[in-house]
Parts: C-alpha cells; structure tokens; sequence
C-alpha cells in the first residue's frame, strides 16, 4: 500500500489556478522528488499536504482520508516538514528550535507545566535526551546552544532537517533542503538524506532545484509546471523527457 | 532582581530628605490637580495654598507654622490611595484634605480609618458620612449638599414658574450626579411638576445636541442640571442653538461667575451656597488681594472654596492647640463654629453628629441683560440639616 | 430633521478627527494615540494667537494652524522618526508617552482651567435655522463645511496628486518607495503635518463650538472606533465609519438609552472585528506564505 | 579596462548587528557594462545588490566595513533615495511593483534626479516604446498584472528614475523562460540606447551568463570566482553546480558521499 | 527555555541540568543574598517604603503576566486594566453580596479572568497586531462599563469597600504582613512564568510569536496556545486585581482607567521585551518613578515656588523619560543589565565571540 496519495489536488488564490488537478503516490521508504520551475506550485503541494492551504481533492496518508485535518492532527499523525528559507525561530537557541519541533510528540498538561510537576520534569528530560540523538544524528553538538539567527545558512538548514525530524515523522516533506548549500554542504546533505532512507527508512518527498542531486539519489521524480504534471517516473525517464527539458531545463 | 533593590534604596535615600517639619501643623492633600477634571479642583487648591501662606506668613497658628503638603491623584484612586498612604506613613499628617472626584474617597477612607485621621472634603462633593448621623473622622465644607440642593432648586422653581412646570434634567454619567438628578425627578413629581426627560450623559460627549434635541422635544419649558460644570453649561448652550426658550436652572460651581458674563443669558439660573465676587464683600477684597499678591493662575472668582476651607482648617488648628495630633484634632473639629464673613449664608457650624453643617443657605444669580450685569434673584433661604 | 442635523455634525466631528488617525497609519503603519493630544494642543495654541492677534481672528487662527502643522512635522522628525524599525507597539507607546507629555505641557502653560477662545477671539457662535426646523450653531455648519473641503481635497491629493500618489506608493511599500527616489522621511513629516492640520482643525473649531479643557484629549479617543469601523487606512473608510458610529450613537440616544452613547462607539467596533477585521473599506493583510 | 563607474571594495555587511551576510566583497563595474553576480540562495546576491541600492531603517543592516563608490563618491550606508537620486534604480527581487496603484500611477511615482516634466515623459515614452504592453495595460492595478507584466512594470519604474546604473535582481524569478528571454533582450536593447550600466543577480546561470560582460559568483558572502562570460561558461565548476551540465565525465554521484564524518569540520 | 552554559569550569553532566532554573553555585548565592534582602527589606524601611515595594510586588504580578501574553506569546493587548478591574470587581461584589471570605473571592477572581481570557483571546484567531490591540481596547470599555453599571445600580456611588481580609482569624491591615503576602504572590507568578516558559506551552508560544504559519506546520495548535496563552495570563492578572482591591479596601472603575493598561505595556516594554526580569525591573521603574521625580523636584531649590505647576511637570517628566527610553534604549532596562553583566563578564575583553561562528 502506498504510504500517501494525492488524488487530483487542486488550489487555488482568487482568480489564480495555482495546482490544477495534481496526482501521485508515494511508496513507503521512497524518495520522491518534485522538481519544476519557479512558481510551479511545489511548495503549495507542500502546503496542502502538510495542511495549511485548504487543497481541494484527495489527500490519503497511510490509507486515511486527512483531506479536512488540520495541520496539528497531521503532524500528530507524523507528516514533518522542511521550508524553503529553513525558518528557523531566529531567537531561539538550536534545542528549542528542535523541541518545538517535538511539540505535537509531548503530551505535558499547560497547568503541570506551571507547576513543573516531577512528571513534567520527567517528560522533559526523556525528550531532550530523544533530542541529542537528532543532534547526533545531524551532527549538530557543537551548536547546541546557539541562538539559531546566528548561525551559517547552510547549519541553519540542518537544523530545520532536525527540528522536521523531532517529530519521529512517518512522512517527511523537504522543501529545496540544498538552495543556498555550497559544494560541502551538499555533500553532508545527501549523507544525512542517505541515513534517514536507510536507517529510519523513511519515506521522503523533496523539492529540488539541483538537477544534479536529483539525478543521483531520486527514486522517483514528479515534474510540475504551472500547477499540471508535466512528466512522472524513474529519474532517467524524466531527465531526458522531451518536454521536461524544454519548459525547465531550458536552452542552457 | 538586583537593580531593583537599588532603585528601592535610592527611592529611600531620596524620599527620606524631606522629613517633615516637627514644630508644624502637619496637614496634607491629596487632589485632582492634573488630569480631565483638574479644571474644579485645581483652583480651590492654590487658593487653599495662598490662605496657609498667609496664615504662615502672619506667624502661623498658636505660634506655628501649617506645613501643607500637596499631592496630585489626577482623578485616579489607585493614585489616591498611595498618596494617602505616605501622607499617613511618610509624612505623619494630623489632617487629610480631599479635593478630587468622588471614586477617590474609598481608598483614601480606607488609609484614613486605619491611622484615625481625619478626614476634609473641601472642593469635593460632600459624601453622605458627613450628614448626621456622622462618621467621626470625615467633614466636609464644600459648597454643595446632595438632595438638599435639588430641594432649593425646586422650590425656587415653584415659586418662579408662572405656567405649570413641564421640567427636563440633564446629569452627568458618573454616579454622584445620576443619583441627585434621580431623587430631584422624584421630588419633582410631588411637587405638582411634570418631570418629561432625563439626560444621563456621559463625559467625554463631543456635542451635546443630541440629548438636548431630547429635552426640547419633550416639550420642557424647564430645565435643571446638577452635574459637574461642564454638562450643565453645554446642555444649557446645546439647547439655546436648538432655539429653545425655556429656564434653565444649575449649580453654581466655582465657574459660574465668569460664565455667567460670557454667557449672558437671561433665562438661565444659578444656584448656590457661596457668594459670588459679584456682590463685593470686604473678604471678597481681601481674597482679591491676595490673589493678585501670590500672582494666581485662575480667576479670584473661582478662590471662594479654597479660602472657606482654609479658614475652617485655621479655626479647627486653633481650637486644636499645641501639640496637636489627630485625635485633638477630631474633637476639637467636632464642636466648632467658623464665621465664613458673608462668603456663606452663616457660619460653618459641626457638632458631634454634624459634619457638614447646621444650616445650609442658598442665593440665586442669573444675567441681566437690561443692567448688563449678574444680578441677584433670590437672597440667601436657609435648610436646616438633619 | 434635527437627527439627520445631529448625525451629520457628529459624524463630521469624527470623521475630521479619524482622518488624522487614518492618514498616519495609512503611510507609516503607525496610530497615533496622541492625536487628541494634539488637537488640544492646537485649540490652546489657537487661545495664545488669539491674544496675541487681538481683533484679527482669522490672522489668529491661520497662524495657530501654521503652528500645529509645525508641531505634526516636529513630532515626527523629533521623535517618530527615531522609532522607525521599532515594534509597533513600541512606537504606539511613544505616541502615548507623546501625549501625556503634552497634557502636561498645556497645564504648565495654560492651566487646567476651562477656556474660550471663541471670546478671547471675539466671535460669536450664533444658531441658524435650517429647513424642516433643524437648527445647527454656526461652528457646526463650520465642522461640517472643513470636514468636506478637508476629505474632498485629501481624496483629490492622493488620488491625482504626484506626491499625494507617493504617500499611497511609501504606505503600501516604504523600501520599494525609498528605492524609487522618494524621501521617505519627508513623506512621514508631510502625513505628520497634515494630520495635525486636520486634527488642529477639529480642535479649534470644537474649542470654538464648546470650550476647551482636558477633557479634549477623550473626545480625540471617542473618533478612533471610527476610524476603526471603516478600516485604518482608508480615507473613505473613515468617513462612512464616522458615519455608522455617529448615526448609532445618535439614535440610540434618541430612541433606547442616552447612557448607551459611551460604549455604542466599541459595540460597533467589536462587531466589524468579528465580521470585517480590516474595516469596512480597509486592504486584507496578505497571507503569510512560507 | 576604464575607470570603474562603481567600485565595491573589501564591503562587510551585518544584519540585526550579528549576522554576517557579506564579507569583504570587491568588484568594479566599469561604464557600459553589464556585470552578472551569481550564486546560491542565500549567498549574499541580493545583500550586495541592497547595500548598493542603499538599506532602508527596518532592514537593520549595516555596511560595517569597506566602501562603495558610484562616480568616485562614496556611498555607502547612504539612504535608498539618495543614491536613486544619484542614479542607481534597483529592480528588487519581491515587492517589485505597488499592487494598489495603477500601472499609470506607479509609473508616476519615482522622483528622478533630473525631474522635470518634459524629461519625466520622454523616459515614459521610451518605456511605453518598449513595453508596449505597459501602455495597453495603463489603467489596470498592478496587482492584478501576470508575472511577467509585473516584471516589465518594476523596469519600467526603476527606468522612470533616470538611472545610470540599473540593478536587477533575479529577473528570472517564477517566470516561464520564454519570458525571462524576452525580457533580458529588452534590457540589452535599453541599455544601448541608453547606454546604461546594469548589474544582473541570477540565481539562473544560463539566464545571467547569456547577456554579462563580466561576473561573480558569491559563495556564503564571499566571491569565490570572478571573469568575463566565456571564461565563467567554460569553468568546470560553474558547469557543475550552476548550469547542471556534467563536465567530461568526471563527475562525483552524490550517491557515493563519503558516510563518515568530514573531520574538517573539527578545524574552525 | 534552556540557556547557554554560563560560568566557565561548570560543565553539564546530565539532561536535567538543562532544565534547572538555578544553573550555578554562583547563582544560587545570588539569589539567597537576594531573598534575605527582600525578607529583612520591611524591617529597616519605613512603612512607606514598604507600601512603595508593595505597590511594586503588586504591579510586578500584572507586568509578569503582560509579559507572558505580549512579550512572549507575542499577543497585543490594551485590556490589561479591564482584566484587572475584573478581577477586583469579582472580589468586591462577592464579598458586599455575599460576603464572602478571602479565599473564596480569590479563586473566583480566577475563575471570571480565565473565562475572560477566552473572551478577550478570540479576537487574536482573527486578528493581529494593532488591530488585536483595539479589540482588547474594546472589550476593557465593555467591562468598564458593565463595572461602573454595577456601582450606580448599587448605589457605591464613590466605589465598593471591601473589608481587608481575615487570615488565620486576624484581619490583615499591617503594612508588613501585605508586603509578604504580595513578595509571595509575585514570587509564585515568577515561578508559573518561568515553568511555563521553560515548558511545552512556552515553546509553543515563542514559535508562535515567530511565525505563526510555521508553527501551525509544525503541529504546534495555534489557536489554541494563544488561548492557553489569554487565560493564564488573564487569570494572573485578575488575580492581581482582587488582590488590589483587598490591599487598598476598595474597588471601583475609575481605578482601572486605559491610562492603567498603558502603564502595564510601558512597563514591559521600558523592563525589556521578552524578558520576565525585564517585566519585573519594568514594574519597579514605572511604579518608583514618579516618587523619584518628585523627591527631585522637591529637592531643587525654591520647590515652594513652582507648587501650583510642579504637578503638571512631573506628569510630563513622564512622559519625557518614557519617550527617551524608547527612542534610547529599545532593549529596555533589561537590555542596560545585559551589557552590564557582559561587560563585567567579559572584561578586559570587549566583545564576545559569537556563538556557532562561520567554519
């Protein structure tokens, strides 16, 4: 069974089509990348999947209907994700980025909490030791107490990574996870993407600009132009489509 | 955490400098001396100030000095509440005046309750304590009486009125005025007059016209206001515009002497307790001068009230004697008899059970258009209180 | 008649007050709480030329307008200015701090004590009769007359005005305004002045109508839901807001209960919150995007 | 080469007085030229293009080092007007257009540094000669436009201040390629006529290195390559990560990274 | 929230550590030093004094939970001043009405400010910003008046009275026994802070604050967090009303005019946005202040002569210091503390070394 379906998703702003009848699975442990140009629509598919743009159609995850759910129940269910410019809370600190991030995974009461009863204080530190495994994982020791502002774009971005895999996701969005990565970067990236494949086998959708990315680690690719499918299948298959290279690709 | 144990400390080295005088009469005020209502009882304070001065600069009272001490609540009881406070605790006061709005009383009872201070309404509406049966440490020399004024007014109505007497009241939204315009309607209606609309309004009102196009369309050929200044000449003024020509009745607040002139209007009555500069008494020189002297910053006609409570505070001192502390001072204010020199109707008189006074008199002004000139209706008719 | 006489000078009152509001928030995103402030501060400046000018009225009243349009360019360049990349909060509190600086000073200069510029200017404020035996006072036909002049000439100038489009450019986009040449600090000064200029002008013709005292600053206070109701940053808005509030206080005054008239004004403003919150006429904030 | 119209040397920006968004960044721009400047999301591309624009009170950065000179002034931390009133108009990134005025009247809004009424509408009637579609669409509300019309209206504008240097800042961005194309070759047409200065940010390399004379390319705030077109295209790496094109062969699959830890990041 | 560890030498060995409030030896010094000085502060002061440090407590409890609401939930509010008068209105009317104890009013106060923090909290699902201020404007008018209505209908024409409350079979009057009911209540509102800031909720809360839309992505229920958020911080400062009205004896609307909720946002944001020493420095300054300008002014000589204007020069003195606070020192009192600490912290060094810098 497929981890989620997409069935004819459709959004729209106003006047403005912005995804027109979008359909696709993904496979559990796949990574399935969504790749088109600009204003495509990539992220609103982020958006409706993780629920905060009310999509119209289909979305079915784990063989549940979560059309009219609402992003909290949604993450609760572990669909975990990733933006574009990382939007970190710039005047947290790296944990507390990582913590909200666990948020829908604690279950403290809000008049426990004033109290800081023993079973809020157990709970806490159950899940910052569950955190250091994410920093370990991401290899983010050495800033661990940073404030998240003033760290490098590219640390910023793993840190975003983390705070998605907080949540013990069973679905993980990420969106442009490489835009503004260096060479360096890139390469921790893939290695982090790799892991989470293999080793928690999660299944992945990723929006990528960097063909070259694409091309070496999708399982999958789905290519979107002006909110339509324009081709979907195996890696090879869609690079050398026609009609891809022609609408994204361009006349390099 | 720390910083604020400094601020507290420099707070404490400041605030400990001005310890008070121990060879004075320690008295303090707390007032409405900024703030929207400042306007009625901003005056009275400074004249209050410029009679201690005098006083002091006469060689004080038994042989001392008044050491009056102001403080500015603008109109808040949070505000009123901690200036009592310190004057109680900081400064050791053997009196405490008030002159602010009604809502600063409770708390400023409260601390005075406490510390067995008494306590001087002078400017400030009278509370009920002050009327007999009255509480022991409250007293009150301001102008205007609660029920007793509505009483003087109907009367003089009654006996003005030529034709049957369609009446309309105007009060403003705070509980003091709502209350006495609510017991003058009732009275009204005893009185063989037609009571045919009330006006509650409240205070930040833009334009009046609006509640007097109610007044006039009620058919009123009367009209009484007893309420802050403000309402009672704004209705009066909203209504005139409408071109309505009935009588207007108000309380004489210490602003009326000057409006009168400005507003010129022959049909429109004040009321009250005090004696307006216009008829020109010797102490209304006396009061003149001494303005002029302590170069003011309002008209001597608005002095009256402060210089009545000044007197009574001097009077009360001099019974009091030397050393004076709280408790002299609320007895010896509880027998006492201040001769006012015609700015009232008679003396200020408080017994045990009377801390207002004995007798309240009233005079009627209004504007004479023929004499261009504020002229006397009706000379001072007496209440008696109990 | 005389409903519709009371509705229209109230609304005008409002309504020449709310634009003030209005103009500032429209350009700088900022409200300005010391707005009543202000147009007290201006009918006691109108009191000092008066005595000043003696039996030259209107040479008194030009130059306390002069003077108000100064202070609205002072106060932004003395102090708004230096809160630009503030929190807003922050630099509504500066408003505030504003005023109650300026209460302080109108005590300290002019005494809390009532005053009437109208006499010290020599004028009367005489009732004219309308058709349908309404009657408005002279300073109420006065109101209602500046208001329209005053929304009528503000909706020409930014609409046609080459710079009057400039401050609708600098409050929908300050950076890209700044990118396209334009001062910005000039245009705030100018929103500055203009609201002062329309605040100065309901404070004197207020104090005019019916004295001035501290209490101006509330009546300054009242015409904010109004400006609410029609949606900050809209002129028009404030005007049919003006319009709604005063129509409502008016005849709940007349018909239900006068006392009502204090909390109509926040009743209305609760109720377009909860159905419009961006005001009648006023833009939808965009959508957070991510 | 001639002396450089605009000369960028060794500039350090900060944001919110902690961040680091450009570290000592050098690059001249000589008369005539069209200079690309290249990079990733978040190497500083549109920083630079700012900081030269001029950084407005909310955008709490600052040049903290290092100097830029237009016409042999300085000019940095000068305010956005001044240095428009100077002759530098930027076509920003986002926010590009003012949605609520009218195409007319955004065109009226820019005050140029030569002002008068007869030089405002001649540079109208240029703009309309090249985007006539501008003038069709005169009375609409910008923000209704499409993104392309939207794009040619930001030029328009930025055109409508008399510039001398003309800063634009990922063109390409969320529009169809045809689009992008059609637009950069009215830009070149501008510029002869004109004879303007133009600085491209792309984050699109094939889009930038089509039109340049010269380029950059921005790393992490700093300039880690620099040279004319030909020699930015035939550069390995420029070919690697920004046209995506594998270069003989060679290449490394992400899919065999290393899955170790690199121990260079121990050294700081 | 959890903080960078501090004192060199003192290294975390546990995941609990994180989680203390009191992190080193050095502190805990501190803060003992600390609460004797406020324990032994009515003893040497004069009662004024502790009225003075009483007010402050009291205001502290409001300003803590303004902060918690503003400064950290990032919610605009102006109807502070109506939650308090709620809050005190609640114990007034059920003590004339009922006559109920002390701690029966207290927890009803609770009670009526966690209902109107849902009330005053639905606007901000809608609204932002300013226009989230107004509506809380809005709604302090309609609790003011529904007040006011209450005390002419009754006749309390100069407020409710409220008799001081009886503990332990004494009624409290004595101004010692007021100050350390109110160190406890301000001590016990730090303390609610501080956990709940530490906490789920508080994490929440700062994301929110952020940026609402990511927080929502993030599972975070944002609608109901700015709640959770209105009804405690409501609640507390109700809370702080009742108790306002027992310590002064009275209660009545006059007492929580706007210029009250004003003073609450000026103390927090001259204390310090977003920060619960900045709210408690901020109450001590906003409540001290006046005092201090006033003890100035009467220093200066010849303070006899300017009485009748010296009223009015305080009130603007006000607004001038408020006015160079904002435009100086943005940071708030919180920020000069900061720098402070750093300096001596860092000395002979000038500048610290950003934290996670650039490989």
């Amino acid at each position: 069974m497929a981890e989620l379906e997409v069935e004819h998703l459709r959004l729209s702003f106003g006047g403005l089509t912005v995804l027109d009848g979008i359909s696709f699975t993904v496979e559990p442990a796949e990574l399935f990348v969504l790749i088109g140009p600009n204003g495509a629509g990539k992220t609103s598919v982020f958006n409706c999947i993780s629920g905060i743009y009310p999509g119209k159609g289909r979305i079915l995850f784990k063989g549940r209907d979560i059309t009219r759910w609402s992003p909290r129940a949604r993450a609760k269910l572990g669909i975990a994700r990733t933006f574009q410019h990382s939007e970190l809370f710039p005047h947290m600190n790296v944990l507390d980025n990582i913590m909200v991030g666990r948020h829908a995974r604690i279950d403290t009461r809000p008049w426990a909490e004033a109290l800081s009863t023993p079973g809020v204080r157990r709970a806490e530190i159950a899940h910052r030791a569950a955190i250091e495994r994410i920093i370990e994982f991401v290899e983010l020791e050495g800033v661990r107490y940073a404030d998240a502002g003033s760290l490098p774009f590219g640390t910023q971005k793993i840190v975003g990574l983390a705070r998605a895999l907080a949540l013990e996701p069973s679905l993980l969005l990420l969106d442009e996870p490489s835009a503004g990565l260096s060479r360096d970067e890139r390469d921790d990236l893939a290695r982090f993407i790799l892991r989470i494949k293999h080793e928690l086998k999660l299944p992945m959708i990723w929006i990528e600009h960097d063909m070259q990315m694409v091309a070496d680690l999708a399982d999958r690719i789905h290519v979107l132009d002006y909110g339509r499918t324009l081709a979907s299948g195996d890696p090879q298959s869609v690079l050398s489509n026609e009609a891809v290279i022609n609408a994204y690709l361009g006349k390099a | 955490m720390l910083r604020k144990l400094a601020a507290a400390i420099l707070a404490a080295t400041a605030l400990s400098a001005p310890a008070a005088a121990q060879d004075a009469y320690t008295i303090g005020l707390t007032g409405a001396l900024t703030g929207a209502p400042a306007s009625t009882y901003a005056p009275a304070v400074q004249a209050l100030r410029i009679y201690v001065e005098r006083v002091n600069a006469a060689g004080g009272i038994n042989g001392r000095k008044i050491n009056l001490i102001l403080q500015d609540d603008s109109a808040e009881p949070g505000k009123a509440a901690a200036n009592a406070k310190k004057l109680i605790t900081q400064d050791g006061v053997i009196l405490m005046l008030n002159a602010s709005l009604s809502s600063t009383y409770a708390p400023m009872l409260a601390e005075a309750k406490r510390a067995g201070v008494p306590v001087l309404f002078a400017s400030s509406v009278c509370p009920k304590d002050v009327y007999p049966p009255a509480d022991p440490l409250q007293f009150c020399t301001t102008a205007f009486a609660a029920n007793y004024d509505s009483r003087a007014v109907l009367d003089f109505i009654k006996a003005t009125a030529k034709e049957p007497v369609k009446i309309g009241f105007s009060a403003m939204a705070i509980p003091i005025s709502r209350g006495e315009i609510d017991f003058a309607e009732e009275l009204s209606k005893t009185m063989g007059m037609t009571p045919v609309d009330k006006e509650v309004i409240p205070p930040p009102t833009p334009d009046y016209t609006p509640f007097a196009t109610k007044i006039k369309d009620a058919g009123a050929n009367w009209a009484y206001s007893w309420a802050p200044w403000v309402t009672q000449v704004r209705t009066l003024e909203a209504l005139r515009r409408l071109d309505w020509k009935g009588d207007y009745i108000a309380w004489s607040h210490i602003e009326a002497e000057g409006e009168l002139a400005r507003l010129k209007d022959d049909r429109f009555y004040v009321i009250g307790a005090n004696a307006l500069f216009q008829d020109g008494l010797p102490i209304h020189k006396e009061i003149a001068d001494a303005a002029k002297a302590a170069n003011v910053q309002y008209p001597v006609q608005q002095m009256a009230e402060g210089w009545i409570a000044g007197m009574v505070i001097e009077a009360a001192l001099k019974a009091t004697g030397w050393p004076a502390t709280s408790e002299k001072l609320a007895a010896a204010m509880s027998n006492l008899k201040v001769d006012t020199k015609g700015l009232r109707g008679g003396p200020i008189e408080w017994t045990k059970n009377n801390h207002f006074r004995t007798r309240q008199y009233y005079r009627v002004y209004k504007w004479d258009a023929a004499k261009i000139s504020i002229v006397r209706i009706k000379d001072w008719t007496a209440f008696d209180v109990k | 008649m005389q409903l519709a006489v009371n509705i229209a000078v109230l609304a005008s009152i409002y309504a020449l007050i709310a634009c003030g509001y209005v103009l500032i928030y429209r350009v700088s995103r900022v409200l300005n709480l010391a707005h009543g402030e202000l147009m007290m501060l201006a009918a006691y400046l109108l009191l000092t030329t008066a005595s000043s000018f003696a039996g030259h009225p209107l040479f008194a009243i030009s130059a306390a307008i002069g003077l108000s349009i100064l202070v609205g360019a002072m106060v932004y360049l003395f102090l708004m200015r230096k809160m630009t990349g503030e929190m807003a909060l922050a630099a509504v509190l500066a408003t505030v701090a504003l005023g109650v600086l300026l209460r302080g000073i109108t005590v300290i200069v002019w005494s809390a004590q009532q005053q009437y510029p109208a006499t010290a200017l020599g004028l009367v404020n005489p009732s004219i009769a309308l058709p349908g035996g309404a009657r408005i006072s002279l300073c109420g036909a006065l109101l209602v007359a500046c208001t329209a002049v005053a929304y009528g000439s503000l909706l020409a100038f930014l609409r046609f005005g080459r710079w009057g489009v400039r401050m609708r450019a600098a409050g929908q986009s300050p950076l890209l305004a700044a990118q396209r040449g334009i001062n910005l600090h000039a245009i705030y000064a100018i929103a500055w002045s203009l609201s002062t200029f329309t605040g100065a002008m309901a404070g004197m013709l207020i104090a005019l109508d019916s004295g001035l005292g501290q209490t101006m600053t509330i009546i300054g206070l009242k015409a904010f839901p109004a400006a609410l109701v029609g949606g900050l940053d809209s002129l028009a808005g404030a005007l049919a807001g003006s319009l709604i509030v005063a129509a409502a206080e008016v005849l709940l005054i007349h018909y239900v209960d006068p006392l009502l008239s204090e909390v109509v004004p926040f009743l209305v403003l609760i109720a377009m919150l909860v159905v419009r919150p961006w005001g009648l006429f006023g833009t939808r904030e965009e959508l957070d995007r991510v | 080469m001639s002396e450089p119209m605009l000369s960028v040397d060794k500039l350090e920006v900060v944001y919110q007085r902690a961040i680091t968004a450009l570290q000592g960044i050098s690059l001249g721009v000589a008369p005539g030229q069209i200079v690309g400047v290249l990079g990733t999301n978040g190497a500083g591309k549109s920083t630079l293009l700012r900081a030269i624009s001029g950084f407005h009170g909310v955008d709490d950065a600052r040049v903290t080092e290092g100097t830029i000179r237009f016409e042999g002034r300085r000019i940095e931390n000068g305010e956005p007007h001044r240095n428009t009133r100077a002759g530098i108009a930027l076509v920003p990134e986002r926010d590009k257009v003012f949605p609520n005025l009218t195409v007319a009247e955004n065109l009226s809004v820019p005050v140029a540094s030569s002002g008068s009424r007869a030089d405002m509408s001649r540079r109208q009637a240029l703009v309309f000669h090249h985007f006539p579609r501008l003038g069709d669409l005169r009375a609409r509300t910008a923000g209704l436009l499409s993104g392309g019309e939207r794009q040619m209206l930001a030029i328009a504008g930025a055109l409508m201040c008399g510039p001398k240097l003309l800063l634009v800042d990922e063109l390409s961005l969320g529009l169809a390629p045809v689009i992008v194309s059609d637009i950069m070759q009215k830009l070149v047409q501008i510029r002869r006529e004109l004879s303007l200065t133009m600085i491209v940010v792309e984050q699109s390399a094939a889009v930038a290195l089509a039109v340049v004379d010269y380029g950059y390319v921005l790393e992490n705030g700093r300039v880690v390559l620099d040279g004319d077109a030909t020699r930015l295209r035939d550069h390995p790496d420029i070919r690697e990560f920004y046209l995506g094109q594998s270069s003989a062969g060679g290449r490394r699959s992400y899919r065999t990274v290393k899955q170790y830890r690199r121990n260079r990041r121990w050294y700081g | 929230m959890s903080r960078l560890p501090r004192a060199s030498g003192h290294f975390r060995t546990s995941y609990a550590q994180d989680f203390r409030l009191i992190q080193t030896p050095l502190e805990r010094r501190w803060l003992a030093a600390l609460l004797v000085a406020l324990l032994t502060f009515p003893f040497i002061a004069s009662p004024f004094l502790t009225d003075l440090a009483s007010q402050a407590l009291l205001a502290m409890v409001g300003a803590m939970a303004l902060m918690l609401l503003t400064g950290f939930a990032g919610q605009v509010s102006l109807g502070h001043a109506g939650l308090l008068a709620a809050g005190a209105f609640t114990a007034g009317i059920l003590f004339r009405e009922t006559g109920a104890p002390f701690w029966m009013t207290l927890p009803a106060a609770a009670l009526v400010g966690a209902f109107l923090g849902v009330v005053f909290g639905l606007p901000s699902l809608r609204l932002r910003g300013l226009y989230l201020a107004v509506s809380t404007l809005a709604l302090h008018f309609l609790v003011a008046y529904v007040g006011g209505e209450y005390e002419s209908k009754r006749g309390f024409s100069t407020g409710i009275v409220i008799d001081p409350p009886v503990i332990a079979g004494k009624a409290v009057t004595d101004p010692r026994a007021w100050y350390f009911i109110l160190l406890t209540a301000a001590v016990l509102t730090l303390l609610v802070c501080l956990n709940l800031l530490r906490s789920r909720s508080g994490r929440a809360w700062a994301a929110i604050r952020a940026n609402e839309t990511v927080a929502e992505a993030l599972g975070i229920g944002v609608a109901a967090n700015k709640l959770l958020a209105f009804v405690i911080s409501s609640m507390l400062t109700s809370l702080a009303g009742a108790l306002f009205a027992y310590y002064r004896g009275f209660v009545s609307v006059e007492a929580f005019s706007l210029f009250l909720s004003i003073q609450y946002v000026a103390m927090i944001i001259i204390g310090g946005m977003g920060s619960v020493l900045g709210a408690i420095l901020g109450a001590v300054f906003v409540t001290l202040f006046p005092y201090l300008i006033e003890a100035v002014m009467q220093l200066l000589p010849g303070a006899g002569a300017y009485a009748g204007v010296m009223f009015a020069v305080n009130y603007a003195a006000f607004g001038v210091v408020m006015i160079l606070f904002l435009v100086l020192e943005p940071q708030g009192l919180v920020g000069i503390w900061r720098r402070v600490q750093t300096y001596f912290l860092l000395w002979p060094f000038k500048h610290k070394p950003v934290a996670g810098a650039r490989r």
